[in-house]
């Protein structure tokens, strides 16, 4: 046990991952400087090259080679290092790692870890911000899991490692070394699949994962200041989506605000607010409200503030909410 | 690099410039190319019957795809194309697994377990990386396996390929690709779809050798892969194999290859047939007659129909099993999806 | 005037398109074959291969290079065999299409087109049964557009080559030669942003687009045989949707069902269910019912059947949507 | 092909091997570097006082920039990436743009009209084919103009490079792929990026010319680039072009690259300072002394404080304008999302 940051929680699983004869670490840059955010950190040094592997830029080479290790008994660790690149490796995601297992009907199966860093925040250049999980969670074949703390980073990462079935790995950049926090030594498993109860309350639930739970919980702690009992859902995991825990919630307080930082139209935010309408209907006193990125490229360092949902935003949707 | 392909046997069924190759050998591939077509000819009947989906024929490559695989063992890798059927059979994919797939079921997708080779690629391209993964996690495990990729001249053109070829290029991977330059991609001739003059050349741009083998010479295909392979098994990484042959059908039972090329190129083609050149060999050294023929066409017979058989008894996936292979414990929304599906089964 | 399939009519509106001396046609195949669904038939021939040209099989590449042709002054349109065999060029659609115009502020931008023929239905092998509309219509700069008669078909795509910013144009395959309709000779133009009211009803709203029209009118149809009152939204333009449209019918009506074939989580019924809730909560009767494909990879021929939303599973969706 | 990096300075400011050079052009284009080094500088300062975002410097790089673009006309298109700042700037993009981009304004993507230089690439890779794009519409329109791509060594592990490069081979579009080889892509040294022993013979796999250079010798750079256009202006196609040079920092203002390369490498290519070399023969020739340094360089700091003063006098994008250039009209959603934007940035 002991304070970490996020990033140390991600170096951390990803040495007692590597115990693991089968895993295998890839991605650019990696090794000496131990990745751009330096999660990587003394891997290589430790668990040798052939183990923590430095690789050409060529997205879709990493992943796809990365594929074949695993259908050939191995179990790779992929980094990109920007969501923002993972795009050139979409068709090996989701045309070979989402899928060999249903195209060979368990014969042949792809239990892979592909880590991205996301979010914006941090003022950088284009295509560095991004935050398109929507365009992982619609694929059927893939897991994809969002950490939000040091502690459920680690366990987390260490679940999507043990995990039979390829996931995708959301890592905040934000939070990296902005979040501080106890962390377990050693192996320990955060179940995928299940989200977190936060906080409890009776008002109304604020829905968020990631890098947003800092601004959600900013909000609901101003708005206990105001005298609203606040329910606080950090889902942690968007497919499979722990939807019994959000069903609950809102059957309870009868109000919500699903809050993300990617694009409106289409988010996952849409699938949660679908999901409550069919299941919670009657038990809506208000329209659940969506807070999200707007529907524009992710601003560059000078307008970015205008981008991200503050906590304020959240609030004020949280009051309109409230109010109806 | 050599610009003129390797031969051992010209297509009058003449040796050249060598010793002569092994008789039971010969015969074997003769035995398996003449299955191999007769696989492909009965394929594609079955789709004009209905029976199949669609079809990509082989017919003029079988010499590129037996001799392809033949150097192969069992624990090594072959990660193949749609065109592809007769070097996955001969590497042990079998022929009711093929028929499945093509007839739209995706237990076609599943060989038994031991045979080392992927599903069919549909998608152009994306496939090779694997063979380059599978090779590299060979080596990290320390065995002696090698992953043999097939893929088309037009494959040559997707980012994947060049991926593919630089990641073997930097991490030595025990990897054979074999490229069976058929001369068209669907309607694009080779021509068109790069301007190198040869896709063996490409290997340069990576480090690796590049080798072109006249790919209706089925020993020649053989001998210039056993070298690749052991190669790749004495760690001395991979190689480019450009295979020259030529797509005598349609790209698929679909295509209508009239509209694009002129008859009289196939014509040219078909005097280099795969398995005439070596049944003249055979005739020559007297280990061919009609007799003969007819056994191996009757084995064959024997085995594609079985096959046929079998796949065809196979009762289609059901409303609910199409859930069962996304991932290893179902996910909730999937066991519920499930139990939709199956009531609306029942209702239709 | 005169009556033709889709895939005719998409014939017509690419030979009126070829008119403008910027239009080029760039894909694989789509010269003298005329294309896999002969969209492009006779049109090399008619006006030569620089304007209609086959490419190697490089999807990124074509796109790419048609997104350099946007900038210097063209209109591409790109045909892409099958929604399927996309992916490889999603890097240059969502970092370069969808951004020049942000990224250069109106300096560069990329009026082009891409066509997208998609849909199961055809017992095609896998990737060709695709109906990934969600990865693009989540992506801020595209419009995203479906046809689903040969009159919408014609119309949309010019005015899709018309349009000042990029347009994925998806094209229902398996209507190519099922959908048959009068068809207006030379240039005109269908909206995009527009939805089509198909039908007027007041008990409940079946929204849907494309290939799903077909079962949607049809279950329609059974149902007003029971005594419903149904009304049918073709939504044609997903992106921008014609939200005034949706929300306006089921404020009338009070219940709504949503079809697609993609795959449920995340898919584009999503939007447009948070969207109605949004909007016109207070209205709903009953919860909004998405019909959808399931979860799962496209199955192949055999068992297909079970995977696309037919007539009688959007008809049982709307009964009990009815019932509550 | 030639081993041989093409030069025509050597680093001690000689003239290898042809006539003399043209001292008013060898001065303008000392200037340019000049500038550029001066650019380079200041941009790296202002990033350690928090003015721009981050930085990625190009110091050692300077001939291969200005020398790529120095043979272009204006209707010549430009198509580079993040560490091309000075090729940009000589090919009429303002360093004001440059500055507004890095510090975190997106008008920096908007050049004056006529221009012909689009934003610097931030995705590795993906710009190249943009090249093939634009240059192919020039020759389809029937215009003189030729499109040429700066790219790194890194990017040439890319797929998109492979498709770019078919593509101009195929198409023969007037494109010069101009490849800075600074001998690492971020923390990966150009030995462990590609086993092919040059970039520049990749060329090979494309039925494309491939030309190696001297990268810190700007008139070398400058012939071979200007050889490669006048090929492509004459429908000859496309060229590769490798320029071998050095980064001589880290690969951005981020990066601490002690942690991956020795200092005394860095030591060699100091040797060999593109400036220098250029400085030297003007010397020689009596055309340099620091009084005409003094002028240069006085001249140069001028235009980029002024620059400077410019970007940081833009006030940056408000809440609403961050919706303006999504497409050419908003769409509705736009319009009132705009909207509730500007209300949260009242309240903030
Ligand atoms: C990524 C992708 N793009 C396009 C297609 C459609 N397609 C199927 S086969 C083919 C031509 C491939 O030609 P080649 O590689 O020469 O192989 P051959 O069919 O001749 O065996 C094309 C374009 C595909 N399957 N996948
Ligand atoms: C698609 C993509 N992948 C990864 C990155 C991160 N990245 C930025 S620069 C760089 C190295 C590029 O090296 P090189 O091409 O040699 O150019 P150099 O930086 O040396 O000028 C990497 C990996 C990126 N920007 N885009
Ligand atoms: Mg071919
Ligand atoms: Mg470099």
């Amino acid at each position: 046990m002991g304070v970490m940051t996020l990033a140390q929680a991600l170096n951390s699983a990803l040495d007692v991952a590597l115990d693991d004869p089968r895993v295998v670490l890839m991605g650019e840059d990696i090794g000496k400087t131990g990745g751009v955010f330096r999660i990587t950190d003394g891997l290589q040094r430790k668990h040798g090259s052939q183990r923590v592997v430095d690789t050409p830029v060529a997205e879709s080479g990493i992943v796809g080679a990365a594929f074949g290790m695993a259908i050939a008994g191995l179990r790779p660790i992929v980094e990109i290092q920007f969501m923002g690149f993972s795009y050139p490796a979409y068709d090996q995601v989701i045309s070979h790692v989402a899928r060999i297992r249903s195209r060979s009907r368990h014969r042949f199966t792809a239990p892979m870890v592909i880590r991205l860093p996301y979010g914006a925040g941090i003022g950088a250049s284009e295509h560095h911000s991004e935050s398109t999980e929507a365009i992982y969670t619609h694929v059927p074949g893939l897991k994809v899991v969002v950490a939000s703390t040091p502690e459920n980073a680690k366990g987390l990462l260490l679940a999507a490692v043990e995990d039979p079935d390829p996931v995708i790995f959301l890592e905040p950049i934000r939070a990296y070394r902005a979040a501080r926090g106890e962390v377990p030594d050693g192996r320990y498993l955060t179940p995928i699949g299940a989200g977190m109860l936060e906080q409890r309350g009776s008002d109304i639930s604020l829905i968020s994962y990631g890098a947003m739970m800092r601004e959600t919980t900013e909000a609901a702690r101003r708005l206990a200041g105001e005298g609203v009992s606040v329910e606080v859902i950090d889902l942690r995991s968007l497919v499979p989506l722990d939807a019994d825990m959000v069903v609950a919630s809102v059957e309870k307080t009868g109000r919500a605000v699903v809050i993300h930082e990617a694009p409106l139209t289409g988010g996952y935010a849409a699938e949660i607010v679908a999901l409550i309408q069919e299941r919670a209907l009657y038990s809506l006193r208000a329209p659940v409200r969506r807070v999200t990125g707007w529907d524009v490229t992710v601003p560059l360092r000078l307008a970015e503030r205008h981008y991200l949902p503050s906590a304020s935003r959240i609030m004020s949707a949280a009051r309109s909410v409230l109010e109806t | 690099m050599r610009l003129e392909p390797r031969q051992v046997l010209a297509a009058d069924g003449t040796v050249i410039d060598r010793r002569e190759p092994d008789v039971s050998i010969v015969a074997a591939r003769y035995a398996a190319m003449t299955e191999a077509r007769l696989y492909d000819r009965k394929a594609s009947a079955l789709q004009r019957q209905g029976r199949l989906a669609t079809y990509a024929p082989y017919e003029g490559q079988e010499a590129s795809q037996v001799g392809a695989v033949a150097p192969l063992a069992a624990e090594d890798w072959l990660v193949a194309s749609y065109r592809d059927a007769a070097a996955m059979r001969f590497h042990g994919y079998p022929w009711k697994n093929l028929l499945l797939t093509r007839m739209g079921d995706e237990r076609g997708g599943r060989p038994p377990e031991g045979v080392n080779a992927t599903p069919p690629s549909i998608t152009v391209g994306g496939h090779m990386i694997h063979a380059v993964g599978i090779a590299w996690a060979e080596k990290i495990k320390g065995t002696r396996a090698v992953a043999l990729t097939m893929f088309g001249d037009g494959a040559t053109s997707e980012g994947d390929f060049h991926e593919a070829m630089n990641f073997a290029g930097v991490y030595r991977t025990p990897t054979v690709f074999f490229c069976q330059n058929n001369g068209w991609a669907i309607s694009m001739p080779r021509s068109r779809q790069t301007a190198s003059r040869t896709i063996a050349q490409k290997a340069g741009a990576y480090g690796l050798p590049g080798v072109l083998v006249d790919g209706n010479d089925v020993l020649a295909v053989e001998e210039v892969v056993a070298e690749a392979v052991e190669r790749a098994r004495a760690g001395e990484g991979a190689t480019l194999i450009e295979a020259l042959t030529y797509r005598v059908r349609g790209h698929t039972t679909a295509d209508d290859h009239q509209r694009y090329r002129a008859r009289e190129e196939a014509a040219g083609w078909l005097g280099k047939d795969p398995l005439e050149r070596v049944r003249l060999w055979l005739e020559r050294l007297g280990a061919w007659d009609e007799a003969l023929q007819s056994e191996i066409e009757s084995e064959a017979s024997r085995r594609i129909e079985a096959a046929v058989a079998e796949a065809e008894a196979v009762e289609s996936l059901s409303a609910g099993e199409i859930f069962d292979a996304m991932y290893e414990d179902p996910t909730g929304p999937l066991v519920a999806q499930r139990r939709l599906a199956e009531r609306s089964a029942r209702w239709a």
